[in-house]
C-alpha cells in the first residue's frame, strides 16, 4: 500500500499536540490534565514514529519505546499524587489547590 | 612590610576586639584607640619619603585571561589621602567612646575600625581589582552602622539611599573596569593609547558616574542628607571626612591618568555640574534648618570645587584639588564631630531650637568658630588655601565658572555664620531643654585639637602639602590641558612646568614600568 | 574499554554513574533489612557514594571521553558541573539527617531518590544525544516530583508535588515534540547531526529548537517558565528545595551549554531568544523577590535571577565562557547550600525557618550564623572578596565581548544586581537591626548543619579571595574552536 | 652691621608680639587674675609700638634709596622653599615690606592701639568676658600689622580677612543681644565680597604678572596693558570699599556702632575701615597707569565723603553721628588716594585717628556714665556734669572740622589743595562743601549733647572716669592738637618720609604748599556750618519747626540713609532666602530625593505586580508558559528568517 508522506504525520501530530495543550488549560480536574500531557506526549512518539519510518532509522523508535515507558512511569507517580492530594481533600479542583501563592 | 602593617591594623585590631568580653568596655575602648593611634603614628612614616614612591608592593594574584596583583603603592597622589585617613579615624574612634548603647559598643568600634582598613585599601591600591574590591567593600561597615548602630529610624531608612546609590554607583564602575579590562586583559592600570577613543569615552563615563555618586557630586547627592544627618558623628566624621573623597581620588590616581582625551571631552559637562553643585549646595545649606544637613550640603559646595579644580586643567588648580581635599575632610570631620558634641548634650540639631551656648560652652564656642571660619575661606586657615589655590588656578583656564564659584564664596559666609551665631550666640533659646550645657570635655578637647591644628597648619603653610605632592598631579593636569591664557607670562610659566613635569615624569617610568604615569606623560 | 556487542563501552566514563548507583541500591537494600534505627546509616551510604563517586571523577579531569556509541560523554561539559551534583547531594543528604519520622515518606526511599535524582542529572550532564538528555532530565524529574511530596504531612508538601508533576510533564511534552522536530530535520539523535542541521536550519528544525529551548528553559526555570518555582521550592522539605535550587540548574545548564557549544559553534545568531529569556529572567527574579516573606520562595526568585546571570556566559559562546558559566555555578552552588544550611540549622530540623519574620535582631541573638547568612547574601548580590563577585566580573566580561545582546545582558545584569542589593539587604538589614529579644530563640546547633554553612562559607570566601585556584581549571574548561 | 639684624628681626617682633598676647591670654587667661590678661595685652601692643617707634627711626635715618626693605621669612628659605604656597607657576613666599608708608600706618595701629587698649581697661571692668575682649583686641592689633606689613597681595589679604574675624568677633561682643549678632554678621559678608574683589584682582594679577609679591608687580607694572591694569584698580576698589565703608558697601559701619565704644574708637574709626585708603596708596604703580580705576576711586570717596555727611545731620545716636562722620573722612582719604594725593591722603589719615579716636573714648564716657545712654534726645547739659569729657569732645571737634590750628586743619587742608593742584575742581568744590556740612552735624551733635538747655534723659552719672580712661583721652586731646603740626606752611615733615615708598609715582607733591582760598573757602565753609547749627540748636526760634516742616522729605529721606538698606533688603538678602529655603525644604527632598524615591516605589510596585501574577493556579501557570512558548517560537522563526523557512527543506 502507499504510505502517506511524513508531512500528513506531522499535521496529525500537531493536532493532537495542540488539543492536548488546550485540554491541559480548560480542565480543572489533575487527571483529565494529565490525560492530556500524555496526548502530547504521543503526539511527540507519532512524529518519531514517522520520521524514524521514513529515515528508515531505529533510533527515533527507539526513542518512542523510551517514551512511553517513561510515560508510564510518570502516571504512577502523577496518580500516586494526585491520589494523595485527593485523600486529605476530598475533591481535587487544582484551582482550590493554591495555598501558596505570591 | 609598613604598607600591609597600615592597611590592616585596623582590621586586627577589629579581631582582636572580638576577643574582648562586651561589657569590659574600658578594654575595648583602649584597645581600639591604640591600633587606631598606632595606624597613624605609623602612617606618619610615609611622609619623610616624600613626592617619590614611598612604598610600593606588587604581588601577582590572577593570572588567567587576564592578570591581576596584590599591588598596593604608597606615593605623592596617595600620601595624603591616607594621612587623612588615619587621622580623622583615630580621632572619630577616640569620639565613639561617649557611644550610647553600650551592649553595642564592641560592634560598634569593630565596624568603625573596619571601615577604616576599606578606606585604606581604597588609598593604597594600585591595581583596579584590587581598588574595585575595596570600593566596594566599603559599603558594608557604613550599611552596617546605620543601620544596627544608630538606634534611631531614620537612620536605618538613610542606610538603604545610601547603599542602593553606592552600590549602583559601584556596579557601574565595575563595568567601566570590565570594560578597560577587556581591552588590556590587565587590571594594572597600562597604557591605554590602543583603546578606541568612543570607548574610552564610555568607560570614563562610567568610572566619572561613580565618582560623582560618591563624592557626591550634583545632582547625585540624593543619598547625602539623610546619611549625614541622622548617622552618628563619628560615623559621618569618616563618611564625610575621607570616604567621600574616594571618588575625588578614584579621578586623579586612575579615570584622569588613564583617560586624559576622554576626560577633557567630559570636561565642560562636569564643569557645569561642579559649578551648579558649588551654588545649589550653597543655597541649599543657607536655607537648611538642620545643622548637620547644613554642613552636608557645605561640603557639597566644597567638594564641587575640586570637580572644578580637577577639570579646570590648570598647573596649579589640580594640586590645589589635593590640598582642598585634606582640608575639607579635616573640616567636615571637626565640624560634624563638635555638632555631634552639641547633639548629645543638647538632644536637637533644629537651629530654631538653639540660641547662645557660648555662654555656657566658651571652649566648644571657640572650637566651632574655628572650624566654621576655616569652612567660611577665612584666609589664614585651610579652606581658604585650598579655596584660593584652585580658584587662582581655574581662573586662568575656565572664567566663568571660577566667577560663579567666587559667588558661592560669599554665600558661605551666610550659611557658616547662620551655623555659627544660630547656635552658639544670640539669646539661649533651649531653655528648659537643657537647663545647663557643660563646655567641652578634655577628651573631647583633646580629640577635636588636632584636626583644628592642622587647619591653622595648611592655613599658614600650604606649601609644606604641596612640596609633597607629586609631579604626576601636575603632569595629569599637564598632559590634559590644552589653552591656558595666551600672550601671558602665566601661560609660559605653565608651559614650562608642565614640561619639567613631564620629563620627571619620564624618569620615574624609567625607575618603575608603572603604565599609568607612562601615560600621563606621554 | 571493553566491546559489547559491538558498542565500545568507557568504564571510567560511567564509573561515577555507576558507583553512585551501587549506593543507591545499597541504600534500597538496607532499608529493607533495617527499620528506622539505622536512618543515620543511609544517609551515610549516600554521602559515601557521593564521595566515592567524586574520587572516580578525579582521574577524568582533563580527559573527554565518548562512549555508548557516542551517545555518552564525558568531557569538559559534564565534568565540572557532575562534581557540581555531587557535591549538592552530599549537602542535601546532611541536611537531610535531620529529618524525623513525622515528616513523613520512608528514609530509605528518601535518600535513595535522591541519589537516583543525582544520578540522573549526571546523566544529563553527560548526555550527547537527545533521547539520553530526554531519559537523564526524566529521571532526576520524576524522582523530585516524589521527593517534592516527601514533606506530605504538610498540605504546602503535596500542593507543591501535584503543581510540580503538572507542569514538569507539560514542559517535558514540549521537550518531547521538539526532540521530534529536530531528529526529523537532522536525521539523527546525535547533538552532532543536529549540528550538521543547524548550518541551513529549516523552519522545521528552528520549530524543534524552540520547543527543546521550552523544555530546557523550564528546567532551568527561565521567565515566563518559572512560575512553578516560588510554589515548588516552598513547598518541598527544605534539603529537597536546596538540591532543586542546585542540582536541577546545574544539570539543565550543562544541557544548555553543551548544545549551546557543539550545536552552534560559533554563531548563536539563532539562539537570541535564549538571551531574551536570560534578560526577562534577570528582572523578574530580583522584582519578585523584593516582596517575598518566606526565605524559600525569595531563594526561588533570586535562583531565577541567578540562572539568567549564568546564561550571560553563553551569550558569547567564547573560549571562556563555559569556565565563566562553571565558575559562577559553583559560587551559586556554594552560596545557596550554605544560605539553607543556615536555615536548616536554625531549623533544626522541626518548624522550618523560612518565615522572614522571624529575622529581626537575629544577629544579637545568633551571632554567627547570622554572619554566615549575611556572608551569602553578599556573595549572591556579588560583593567583592565573595566568590559571587568574581564570578559576576566573568560574566560581564563574557556578555561585553558579545555584541549588542552581550551588552544588554550586562546591563539587565547591573540593574538585576542593584534590585537584588535591596533584596538581599533588606535581610542583613532585619538581622542587624534593634528589636525587643524575641520569646523564642533558635537554638539549632546541629553539627551535620554546621558541617554544611562552614563548607559554603569557606568555600565563598576562598573562591573570592583565591579565585586563582579555581581558575587552574581553566585550560580545560576553555573551548577551543570547532 | 647691628642694625641690619635688627632691621630683619624688628617686624617680625612686631607683628608676632600682639598675637603671642592673645594667645598666651588665651591659654594662660583663665587661671590668672583678670588684670593680667588685661596687662599682658597692653604690654604685648606697647611693646609693639616701641619696636615700631625704634624701626621707624632707622629706617629714616638711612639714605632714600635704602628706606624700602623687603624682608622673607623665614630668611634662609627665600631661596628655595616657599613659605605659603608653592605650586609651579604659582610661589608665594612670606615676605614683609617696610617702607614709609606701612611704616605710617603701623604706628599709628600700634600708638593709638595702645591708647584704646589702655582706655579699655576701665572701660571693659564690667563686662563678663573681660579677658577675652583683650584677647580679640591683640588678635585684631596682629591682623591689622599683618595687613600694612604684608610684602605680598596675598598675606595683605590673610591681615585684611583677619581684622574682618576681629571685627566680627568685637562688633558681636555682646552676644546675647540680637541687634549686636546681627550687625557682626552683616560686617564680615559686607567684608567678604570685598575679600573677592581682593582675590580677583590678584587672579588677574597673577595672569599678568605670574606673581602676588608687590615688588615683582610694581618693577614691571607696565607689563600689562591699561585695561588690564584698570580691571585690577575697580576689583582692588571693591574691596577698599567694602572695607573701608564707601558707597555702595557702607551699610555695615553704622551698624558696626553695636560694639562696644573702644572697639569703635579702634577698629571702625582711628585703623580698620581706613585700610581702603592703605590698599589704594600700597597699589599706587597701578592706579598710576590705570587712569579710569584712579578715577572711580576719587569719585567714590568723593560721594562718600559728601552723602555721608549729609545723612550724619539727622541721626540722634551719638555713636551713629561719629560713624557717618568717619564714612564721610574716610571719603575725603579715598578721595585724595584716588587724585594721587597720597601723601595728603596718609597725612588725613594719622590726624583723623587722633582725633576721631578721641571723639569716640570722650562718646565713651559719656555713654559709660550715663549707663549705656546712646541717644543725644536724652542728653543735653552735660558740659558741666562731664566737664573732662566736654574738652575733650570740643577739641576732637574743632579738630574734625578743620579748625587752625587743631590737626584737622592741616590735613583736610592739604587734601583740599592738592585737588586744585590736581585740577580736579569740582571735587575739590564737594569736598569743601562737605566741610560744612561736617561743620554742621558735629556742632549739632556738640550741642545737643552738651548744651541746649539742662539734662533731658533719665539715666544718672554715675561714678566718674577711672585714670586709665582719662590718661589716653588727656594724651589724644594733646595729639589732635598738635598732630597736624608737622606739616606747617613752609615746612613738610611728613612727604620726605613717605618719598621713598612712592619714589615711582609722578604726583608727590609737597604738602607745604598752601593757598590762601583754599584755606578761606574751607574754614569759611565749617564757620556757615557752625552758625547754621547754632541758629538752630542754641537759639531756639520758630525757625527750627518751619524748617522740619518744609524739609519733612528730605529728613525722612536722610534720617533713612537714602534708603541703601531697605534696597539690598529687597534686592538681595529676600530673593537669596527664599529660594534658598525653597531649595532646602521643597526642591531638594522632592526632587532629588523624591526622584530616587519614585525609582523604588516602582520597582516596589513591580514586586507586587509578579506576586499579583503568582496566584497559585497551575492553569494559569500552563498559559504563561504557553505565552512564553508563542513568543519564543515567533521569535525563533523571525529571526531564521521569516515563515519562508518553512518550506524550505
Amino acid at each position: 500500500m502507499q504510505i502517506p508522506p511524513v508531512a500528513d504525520y506531522l499535521i496529525v501530530a500537531a493536532a493532537l499536540f495542540v488539543v492536548g495543550v488546550v485540554g491541559f488549560l480548560v480542565r480543572r480536574n489533575p487527571i483529565t490534565m494529565l490525560m492530556a500531557i500524555e496526548l502530547m506526549w504521543n503526539a511527540g512518539n507519532l512524529a518519531f514514529a514517522a520520521f524514524a519510518r521514513s529515515f528508515g532509522d531505529m533510533s527515533g523508535q527507539v526513542f518512542v519505546f523510551i517514551v512511553i515507558t517513561v510515560a508510564a512511569a510518570e502516571a504512577a507517580i502523577a496518580l500516586a499524587i494526585v491520589v494523595m492530594v485527593f485523600r486529605r481533600r476530598r475533591d481535587a479542583d487544582v484551582d482550590d489547590i493554591s495555598v501558596m501563592r505570591g | 612590610m609598613l604598607i600591609d602593617t597600615v592597611i590592616f591594623l585596623p582590621l586586627a585590631t577589629a579581631i582582636v576586639l572580638l576577643a574582648i568580653p562586651r561589657t569590659a568596655h574600658n578594654a575595648l575602648k583602649g584597645v581600639a584607640l591604640a591600633g587606631a593611634v598606632a595606624t597613624f603614628a605609623l602612617s606618619l612614616a610615609f611622609i619623610n619619603l616624600g613626592t617619590s614612591v614611598a612604598a610600593d608592593q606588587n604581588v601577582p594574584w590572577i593570572q588567567t585571561l587576564w592578570t591581576a596583583a596584590y599591588h598596593v603603592r604608597v606615593d605623592g597622589v596617595r600620601l595624603f589621602f591616607i594621612l587623612l585617613t588615619t587621622l580623622v579615624a583615630a580621632v572619630s574612634i577616640w569620639g565613639a567612646f561617649s557611644y550610647d548603647q553600650p551592649e553595642r559598643l564592641r560592634g560598634y568600634l569593630c565596624l568603625l575600625l573596619a571601615f577604616e582598613t576599606t578606606l585604606l585599601g581604597v588609598f593604597t591600591a594600585a591595581d583596579l581589582l584590587l581598588f574595585y574590591i575595596y570600593w566596594d567593600l566599603m559599603l558594608i561597615p557604613v550599611f552596617l552602622l546605620l543601620t544596627g548602630f544608630s538606634g534611631t529610624a531614620e537612620a536605618r531608612r538613610a542606610a538603604w539611599s545610601y547603599l542602593i546609590y553606592n552600590g549602583a554607583g559601584g556596579l557601574v564602575l565595575l563595568l567601566g573596569i570590565v570594560a578597560l579590562v577587556a581591552h588590556t586583559h590587565t587590571f594594572e592600570p597600562a597604557a591605554t593609547l590602543s583603546l578606541p577613543a568612543r570607548t574610552a569615552w564610555w568607560i570614563f563615563a562610567a568610572f566619572a558616574l561613580a565618582f560623582a555618586i560618591k563624592t557626591p557630586l550634583f545632582p547625585f547627592h540624593a543619598w547625602m542628607p539623610p546619611t549625614y544627618t541622622f548617622a552618628p558623628a563619628p560615623v559621618v566624621a569618616l563618611v564625610s571626612g575621607v570616604q567621600s573623597k574616594a571618588g575625588l581620588f578614584g579621578l586623579l590616581a586612575f579615570a584622569l591618568p588613564l583617560f586624559p582625551q576622554a576626560a577633557h571631552a567630559w570636561a565642560p559637562v562636569l564643569l557645569i555640574l561642579a559649578t551648579a553643585g558649588i551654588l545649589y549646595g550653597a543655597l541649599a545649606a543657607i536655607g537648611e534648618q538642620d545643622v548637620k544637613t547644613l554642613v552636608g550640603f557645605s561640603s557639597l559646595s566644597h567638594l564641587g570645587l575640586v570637580w572644578l579644580a580637577l577639570f579646570a586643567f590648570d598647573m596649579t588648580s589640580v594640586p590645589a584639588g589635593i590640598l582642598m581635599i585634606v582640608s575639607h575632610g579635616l573640616i567636615a570631620a571637626a565640624l560634624f564631630l563638635l555638632l555631634g558634641f552639641i547633639e548629645e548634650r543638647t538632644g536637637t540639631r533644629d537651629l530654631a531650637r538653639f540660641g547662645g551656648l557660648a555662654w555656657q560652652a566658651p571652649r566648644l564656642a571657640v572650637f566651632l568658630l574655628i572650624a566654621a571660619m576655616a569652612a567660611l575661606g577665612l584666609p589664614g586657615l585651610s579652606g581658604f588655601a585650598g579655596e584660593f589655590l584652585i580658584l587662582i588656578g581655574s581662573w586662568q583656564t575656565q572664567p566663568v565658572f571660577t566667577a560663579l564659584a567666587l559667588v558661592a564664596i560669599v554665600l558661605a559666609s551666610v550659611y557658616m555664620l547662620k551655623l555659627f551665631q544660630g547656635t552658639m550666640h544670640g539669646p539661649q533659646r533651649l531653655g528648659q531643654a537643657a537647663p545647663s550645657v557643660r563646655d567641652l570635655r578634655p577628651r573631647e578637647l583633646a580629640l577635636v585639637a588636632p584636626l583644628l591644628a592642622g587647619i591653622v597648619f595648611l592655613g599658614v603653610w600650604p606649601a609644606w602639602l604641596n612640596d609633597r605632592t607629586p609631579s604626576q598631579v601636575t603632569a595629569a593636569a599637564a598632559v590634559t590641558r590644552v589653552g591656558g591664557v595666551p600672550d601671558s607670562p602665566h601661560a609660559a610659566h605653565t608651559a614650562s612646568a608642565a614640561r619639567k613635569a613631564a620629563a620627571g615624569l619620564q624618569m620615574q617610568t624609567a625607575r618603575r614600568a608603572d603604565g599609568m604615569v607612562a601615560e600621563a606623560g606621554s | 574499554m571493553t566491546a559489547f556487542a559491538g558498542v565500545t563501552i568507557s568504564w571510567p566514563a560511567l564509573a561515577p554513574i555507576l558507583v553512585l548507583t551501587g549506593a543507591g541500591l545499597l541504600i534500597m537494600l538496607v532499608d529493607l533489612v533495617s527499620r528506622a534505627t539505622l536512618r543515620g546509616l543511609l544517609y551515610g551510604i549516600g554521602i559515601l557514594g557521593a564521595v566515592g563517586a567524586g574520587l572516580t571523577m578525579l582521574p577524568l579531569y582533563g580527559h573527554s571521553v565518548t562512549t555508548l556509541a557516542g551517545a555518552f560523554a564525558s568531557d569538559r561539559f559534564s565534568w565540572l558541573f557532575d562534581l557540581v551534583l555531587l557535591g549538592s547531594l552530599a549537602v542535601t543528604l546532611l541536611l537531610s539527617s535531620l529529618r524525623r519520622a513525622e515528616d513523613g515518606g520512608s528514609p530509605g526511599a528518601y535518600a535513595a531518590l535522591l541519589v537516583f535524582a543525582a544520578i540522573g542529572g549526571m546523566v544529563m550532564a553527560g548526555a550527547a544525544n537527545l533521547m539520553i538528555i530526554f531519559l537523564g532530565l526524566e529521571q532526576l524529574s520524576l524522582a523530585l516530583y516524589v521527593l517534592a511530596g516527601m514533606g506530605y504531612p504538610r498540605a504546602a508538601s503535596q500542593e507543591a508535588a501535584l503543581k510540580y508533576v503538572l507542569l514538569g510533564s507539560l514542559a517535558s511534552a514540549f521537550l518531547i515534540f521538539g526532540s521530534a522536530l529536530l531528529y526529523g530535520s537532522s536525521g539523527g539523535l546525535s547533538l552532532d547531526a543536529v549540528h550538521a542541521a543547524a548550518s541551513v536550519p529549516s523552519g522545521l528544525f528552528v520549530t524543534g529548537l524552540a520547543l527543546f529551548v521550552v523544555g530546557i528553559g523550564f528546567k532551568l526555570a527561565l521567565a515566563p517558565f518559572h512560575s512553578w518555582v516560588p510554589d515548588v521550592y516552598e513547598g518541598s522539605p527544605l534539603a529537597v528545595t536546596a538540591f532543586m535550587a542546585v542540582a536541577v540548574k546545574a544539570a539543565s545548564l550543562a544541557v544548555l551549554a553543551r548544545v549551546t557549544y557543539v550545536v552552534f559553534g560559533h554563531d548563536t545568531s539563532a539562539l537570541a531568544p535564549l538571551w531574551l529569556l536570560a534578560i526577562i529572567s534577570m528582572l523578574v527574579g530580583n522584582v519578585g523577590a523584593i516582596r517575598q516573606r518566606n526565605l524559600k520562595r525569595l531563594l526561588g526568585y533570586s535562583s531565577i535571577a541567578q540562572v539568567g546571570y549564568m546564561v550571560v556566559g553563553l551569550a558569547g559562546v567564547g573560549p571562556q565562557g563555559l569556565s565563566a558559566l562553571a565558575f559562577y555555578l559553583v559560587a551559586y552552588a556554594l552560596t545557596t547550600l550554605g544560605a539553607f544550611a543556615v536555615m536548616a540549622l536554625l531549623a533544626d530540623g522541626g518548624e522550618e525557618y523560612a518565615d522572614l519574620g522571624a529575622y529581626p535582631g537575629l544577629a544579637a541573638r545568633r551571632p554567627w550564623p547570622a554572619a554566615a547568612m549575611a556572608l551569602f547574601f553578599f556573595s549572591l548580590a556579588g560583593i567583592p572578596a565573595t566568590a559571587g563577585f568574581y564570578g559576576k566580573l566573568l560574566l560581564l566580561a563574557e556578555g561585553l565581548a558579545a555584541g549588542p545582546w552581550g551588552l544588554a545582558l550586562d546591563v539587565t545584569l547591573v540593574v538585576g544586581t542593584v534590585v537584588s542589593l535591596y533584596v538581599y539587604g533588606k535581610i542583613v538589614w532585619d538581622m542587624y537591626s534593634f528589636t525587643e529579644p524575641e520569646a523564642v530563640v533558635p537554638t539549632g546547633n546541629a553539627l551535620p548543619s554546621w558541617v554544611a554553612v562552614a563548607a559554603g562559607a569557606l568555600g565563598t570566601l576562598v573562591l573570592g579571595l583565591a579565585p586563582q585556584l579555581f581558575a587552574m581549571s581553566q585550560p580545560f574548561l576553555s573551548v577551543g574552536p570547532r | 652691621m647691628m642694625t641690619d639684624t635688627f632691621a630683619q628681626t624688628a617686624p617680625f617682633t612686631i607683628l608676632f608680639l600682639p598675637l603671642l598676647g592673645m594667645l598666651v591670654i588665651a591659654v594662660v587667661g583663665p587661671r590668672v587674675h583678670r588684670a593680667a590678661s588685661a596687662a599682658i595685652a597692653n604690654l604685648a601692643v606697647l611693646g609693639a609700638f616701641a619696636l615700631t617707634v625704634a624701626l621707624a627711626l632707622d629706617v629714616w635715618h638711612r639714605p632714600p634709596s635704602d628706606q624700602v626693605l623687603t624682608v622673607t621669612y623665614p630668611p634662609a628659605w627665600a631661596a628655595h622653599q616657599q613659605f605659603w604656597a608653592h605650586i609651579p607657576p604659582l610661589t608665594v613666599s612670606f615676605e614683609l615690606r617696610i617702607d614709609g608708608l606701612s611704616l605710617a600706618w603701623m604706628l599709628i595701629v600700634t600708638g593709638v592701639g595702645f591708647l584704646i587698649h589702655l582706655y579699655s581697661v576701665g572701660y571693659m571692668l564690667d563686662s563678663r568676658w573681660y579677658r577675652t575682649f583683650f584677647a580679640y583686641m591683640n588678635l585684631f592689633i596682629f591682623a591689622m600689622l599683618l595687613l600694612v606689613m604684608a610684602g605680598n597681595f596675598l598675606w595683605l589679604l590673610v591681615g585684611w580677612g583677619g581684622v574682618g574675624l576681629a571685627s566680627y568677633l568685637l562688633i558681636g561682643f555682646d552676644m546675647h543681644r540680637p541687634a549686636a549678632v546681627a550687625a557682626a554678621r552683616k560686617a564680615l559678608i559686607m567684608n567678604v565680597i570685598g575679600d573677592v574683589g581682593i582675590m580677583l584682582a590678584m587672579f588677574l594679577l597673577f595672569a599678568h604678572f605670574g606673581s602676588l609679591s608687590y615688588k615683582e608687580i610694581f618693577a614691571n607694572v607696565t607689563a600689562a596693558g591699561t585695561p588690564a591694569l584698570n580691571w585690577i584698580g575697580i576689583w582692588l576698589l571693591l574691596g577698599a570699599v567694602a572695607k573701608s565703608a564707601q558707597l555702595p558697601l557702607h551699610t555695615w559701619l553704622p551698624d558696626a556702632m553695636e560694639g562696644p565704644t573702644p572697639v569703635s574708637a579702634l577698629i571702625h574709626a582711628a585703623t580698620m575701615v581706613t585700610a581702603g585708603v592703605y590698599l589704594v596708596a600700597r597699589a599706587h604703580p597701578i592706579y598710576d597707569h590705570a587712569p579710569a580705576a584712579a578715577q572711580a576711586v576719587a569719585v567714590v570717596g568723593c560721594a562718600t565723603a559728601f552723602f555721608a555727611a549729609t545723612i550724619g545731620c539727622v541721626q540722634y545716636d551719638i555713636k551713629r553721628v561719629l560713624a557717618y562722620s568717619t564714612m564721610s573722612q574716610i571719603g575725603y582719604m579715598v578721595l585724595a588716594v584716588g587724585v594721587g594725593a597720597y601723601a595728603a591722603g596718609t597725612f588725613h589719615f594719622i590726624t583723623h585717628a587722633f582725633f576721631k579716636a578721641l571723639l569716640f573714648m570722650a562718646a565713651g564716657i559719656i555713654i559709660h556714665n550715663l549707663g549705656g545712654e546712646q541717644d543725644i534726645r536724652n542728653m543735653g547739659g552735660l558740659a558741666r556734669r562731664l566737664p573732662f569729657a566736654f574738652w575733650a569732645f570740643l577739641v576732637g571737634t574743632l579738630a574734625l572740622c578743620g579748625v587752625f590750628p587743631f590737626s584737622g586743619f592741616f590735613s583736610k587742608d592739604a587734601i583740599l589743595d592738592q585737588l586744585l593742584v590736581l585740577h580736579h575742581p569740582v571735587l575739590w568744590a564737594f569736598g569743601t562743601a562737605t566741610a560744612a556740612l561736617t561743620a554742621y552735624y558735629m556742632f549739632r551733635l556738640l550741642f545737643m549733647t552738651f548744651f541746649t538747655g539742662g539734662f533731658r534723659g533719665k539715666a544718672q552719672t554715675h561714678a566718674g572716669t577711672v585714670a586709665s580712661m582719662s590718661v589716653p583721652v588727656a594724651l589724644l586731646i594733646g595729639l589732635a592738637l598738635v598732630g597736624g603740626w608737622i606739616v606747617v606752611p613752609g615746612h613738610d615733615g611728613l612727604t620726605p618720609l613717605l618719598r621713598a615708598a612712592f619714589a615711582d609715582t609722578g604726583t608727590m607733591a609737597a604738602l607745604d604748599h598752601f593757598s590762601g582760598i583754599v584755606s578761606l573757602a574751607a574754614l569759611g565753609a565749617g564757620l556757615v556750618g557752625f552758625v547754621a547749627a547754632y541758629l538752630l540748636y542754641e537759639r531756639p526760634s520758630g525757625l527750627r519747626p518751619t524748617l522740619r516742616r518744609s524739609l519733612q522729605p528730605v529728613r525722612n529721606l536722610l534720617a533713612n540713609a537714602y534708603y541703601v538698606d531697605a534696597t539690598y533688603h529687597w534686592l538681595f538678602e529676600v530673593p537669596v532666602l527664599t529660594l534658598a529655603s525653597d531649595i532646602a525644604r521643597y526642591l531638594d527632598p522632592e526632587a532629588v530625593a523624591g526622584g530616587a524615591a519614585a525609582v523604588a516605589r516602582t520597582a516596589t510596585a513591580a514586586g507586587d505586580a509578579v506576586r499579583l501574577w503568582e496566584a497559585g493556579y497551575v492553569r494559569r501557570y500552563g498559559l504563561s508558559m504557553l505565552v512564553g512558548v508563542v513568543i519564543v517560537l515567533a521569535l525563533f522563526l523571525y529571526l531564521a528568517g521569516g515563515t519562508a523557512a518553512l518550506g524550505g527543506r
